[in-house]
């Protein structure tokens, strides 16, 4: 067993939803570090997409911002926002999109707006940024969050961005291009979603986390099969590459043990 | 053909920011880390502006400061955080105090509301906010803030933004010629809708170019200067950001930004020293320091 | 008097209402040459755009297309036609726009598509083009015609680009940016509109021409004014600008004499 | 940072009309003199394809060869002539014989039904077309064609156009390399929108450039690789008529080709001698001959 932080961990288990091939919408932080990982593993024709303009960007080193100049020596086309929000997310061309949130249900509906009433919000937060439009749109959409009971929400105080909704034909309803989320992974657990009922479902849990742990850190029910797995664990060389894509320990170094 | 006589655009940052009147709407540019209009964010705050209304995608440093300084009071953007580094402090707390209100939309819902106003049609159609909270509250907005309709030619649902065509476009390149041909490096994120819907524009330029080397290699202007009202030429425009091809982000003073901004004293203390003990934007390149400056330049063929 | 052809007559008449510092959209042909040479006198600032997506453009030799390259050296930005019919010309910052047209009628009303019934047309004509675009959204409409009776009609075959419609209120019913035709061209007289009705009114007659050649060559009504002015001629300067701007007669040499 | 492996996604003229079935509809490039793709049209006459449909602003030679030949029969355009020269006589012949039907809208409508494709939104609004007889006639469209609305936001009268989404982009840019990633000198038409909308895109370039020079400077991209399916390089695709930096237009040729197509037979001796009967794009060129091609390359700075 290799000896990882929670980043590390969460960042490699999220490289691992990455298909090759695939055109993904990566922002900065952990997705990125975790599509970056992909590519130099097993996905090495993903096409990383930055929503600040960058298209197919290979950055030699990490960028602190969507729209950081580190994204551009490298990437094939360097244009704007109707180009990555509109012309290829909202048409349908982005395999899968990258969210974090400060809330979720059960549905995979995220709060990335206000903690407390809309009226008198107690904290604000960055609002939606390109995360609605991703969540309407991405076919495929992975939420990276720490798990904190606080945040897994029957309620949220605010719906930023839509995962399934009410549930089955939620997301027809309003005619959306993409197909919600398909996977939340936590520093815990990885959850699914149940086919059926478009609810939150446990779908592998991290070594040293036992079912409970989990659902004792959730304010909804979550549905959990007859045999849950434990998550893979990532392996020296992803660790090794990780480090050697973030030398100074900008993503890494943050929240690590 | 013709060798006509040109207008020349050029005001200083300090009469720029004089035209806009308290109360004005800005649409405002950059994105992200990348050309931001930090130095007229700064020169508004000195002039002691009151009651804006800011138009963005997404904006950090800039917003920060001019709602910490009670200069914007209203926002239709999407997103605001200092990237990587954590939430918007002045935000979060003039939002929690009731002295700022946000009309929250996507990203590609404000970029489209900027298409539309430089298009001059009322609205643009979106395929997000729809199913989600942005639908159902509005801030001050009302039910002018979106429309979800049946689409009259496939009956499915759609939304309508309605277009954006504030007072001022404010926005920051790399080069400009005198009578306000403006050329960008590097990402353009929403600002070349952003530029043309508003009913002046204000183009802040690093670096002057003559009109000859415009006229020479034209499918580079980015924003013809038919569009311009004003230009200022400064340098480090976008400090402690990051200007494409000209200087990296300054990370140090960004993390300085956002340490003192988690308490109003520690906000308080940046802005008398960064912005109002400083008499104009040469005297806070001065005190950010000359030598620190020069090492954020950047190196080709990176850019940053 | 200066000895002039036809299309010399009409270019330099044409450049008279071209106004200084003024937004001209500009095509190619007659109206091309009528700006450049009210540049090259009394409008220098005059910022000339093509719809294909040249701003400020000064061309060293004649286009013979709006797309032409001719346009592109010297000008000031070359974009596209989202651009140059969105942003510019729907924005309603066109100041004057030049047309042409198989068929006018008493209101301006411009046929540049089918000669004939829309069912079983006899000829295609080339269509509305930007045309349309034009006559619903600049500020200002100087129409160019050669002088045929047949062209001057009571109803037009197809209505392709809106003039004055149906009279006042017409243009503000649908929402129109521009203010519609101002005058109109031919070889043998200038119309412009009666403030009041908004239908055709003889404005000047050229040298050589009668009020009643006009009247006799139009299938409607004229209002005919108490004093109908003699149009003025060119100058041998303006000639001489003509010919330099057009030294192989691309433009000059159709239909001269 | 990464290293992967490319795809190559070039193909020869031939294969790429071969992937067009009958009764496809196209997205055709170009506009004016400029870059269009009239090697394609020529080829897609040579293998006899029937009942294409095409969407433009406004073509020329390329839409009368393709009219002419039978090869498309319906149009949503919004312009067709040689310009400087005359009426498009094919077009005027073939609709006047019932062959062909026009779908008749403004350069501002397709060039916004084209945008509209590529946002994937059901309609854009605009405000040309209301008050004329395009909104009151339809050729084969009916009450698709357009629908003119009372704007919900402000109550005035806006016009909707439909999306257009096309199975195929064609068009014609100056460099590409193996990937796709485009790059256009000069004017863009409306080419940016149009590429994006169809469903398939087919690139034709007249150079191929590396990689590596693409990613060099990403900002002079105008088409991403992603949206390309397929790529097919070689020279003077657009002549008769010009390609920016690359050549200008014989007009010599096309005054031959608008006398020719004043009659059928003067038309159906140009299809058979510079279509027909020459083999392939390359025996076309020589047809015309190389002497007089290379007097038609564009000289620096003009770039014709």
């Amino acid at each position: 067993m290799v000896k990882c932080s929670k980043i590390e961990f969460l960042a490699a288990v999220a490289s691992t939803h990455v298909r090759d091939g695939e055109n993904v919408f990566g922002g900065t932080g952990l997705p990125l570090l975790a599509s970056l990982l992909a590519k130099e593993t097993h996905a090495p024709h993903a096409n990383l997409i930055s929503e600040a303009g960058f298209i197919d960007a290979r950055p030699r080193n990490v960028p602190l911002s969507v729209a950081d100049s580190r994204f551009y020596y490298g990437c094939s086309a360097s244009i704007g926002l109707i180009e990555t929000l509109g012309f290829i997310l909202q048409a349908g061309r982005v395999d899968v999109g990258f969210l974090g949130a400060a809330q979720i249900d059960e549905y995979g509906n995220l709060n990335t707006t206000y903690i407390g009433s809309f009226d008198k919000p107690k904290i604000k937060l960055p609002g939606s940024g390109g995360g609605n439009d991703i969540a309407s749109s991405a076919k495929r959409l992975i939420i990276i969050m720490t798990h904190e009971k606080r945040k897994f929400v029957k309620k949220l105080d605010y719906f930023t961005s839509p995962g399934h909704l009410e549930g089955p034909g939620s997301r027809k309803k309003w005619s959306m291009v993409g197909g919600g989320p398909s996977v939340v992974i936590t520093d815990k657990c990885q959850f699914d979603f149940d086919p059926k009922t478009l609810k939150i479902r446990l779908m592998s849990v991290h070594p040293g986390f036992t079912v409970k742990d989990i659902l004792d850190d959730v304010m909804f029910d979550v549905i959990v099969p007859d045999r849950v797995p434990t998550t893979k664990e990532p392996t020296q060389e992803q660790i090794d590459i990780m480090h050697r894509l973030d030398p100074n320990g900008i993503y890494l170094a943050k929240g690590g043990e | 053909m013709t060798g006509t006589e040109i207008d020349d655009k050029r005001i200083t940052l300090e009469e720029a920011a004089r035209i806009v009147p308290d109360g004005a709407h800005l649409f405002w540019g950059g994105f992200g880390y990348q050309r931001a209009p930090i130095a007229f964010a700064r020169e508004l705050v000195r002039q002691k502006k009151r009651g804006l209304t800011i138009y963005t995608c997404g904006s950090e440093v800039d917003l920060e400061i001019m709602v910490g300084a009670g200069v914007a009071t209203r926002f239709d953007i999407a997103f605001t955080a200092i990237e990587a580094l954590g939430l918007a402090n002045n935000m979060r707390r003039r939002v929690a105090e009731g002295k700022a209100q946000v009309e929250d939309y996507s990203n590609l819902a404000m970029a489209m509301r900027f298409m539309g106003g430089a298009l001059n049609v009322p609205f643009m159609p979106i395929r997000s906010l729809m199913g989600t909270d942005m639908v159902q509250y509005s801030r001050y907005r009302g039910d002018k803030k979106l429309k979800v309709i049946d689409c009259p030619f496939t009956g499915e649902k759609i939304c309508l933004v309605p277009s954006a065509k504030p007072d001022f476009s404010i926005i920051h390149v790399q080069r400009v010629d005198k009578t306000g041909n403006a050329q960008i490096d590097g990402i353009v994120g929403e600002d070349l809708e952003g530029a043309r819907c508003g009913k002046k524009l204000i183009v802040l330029a690093e670096e002057l170019i003559d009109v000859d080397e415009v006229r020479s290699r034209p499918d580079q202007t980015k924003i013809p200067a038919m569009y311009v009202s004003h230009v200022v030429v400064a340098p480090f425009i976008a400090h402690p950001v990051q200007c494409h091809n000209y200087y990296d982000y300054d990370l140090e003073h960004l993390m300085m930004f956002h340490k003192m901004t988690k308490t109003e004293e520690g906000w308080q203390e940046y802005l008398k020293s960064f912005i109002l003990d400083v008499e104009n934007h040469y005297e806070y390149l001065n005190h950010v320091g000359w030598e620190h400056l020069m090492s954020l330049r950047a190196k080709k063929p990176w850019g940053y």
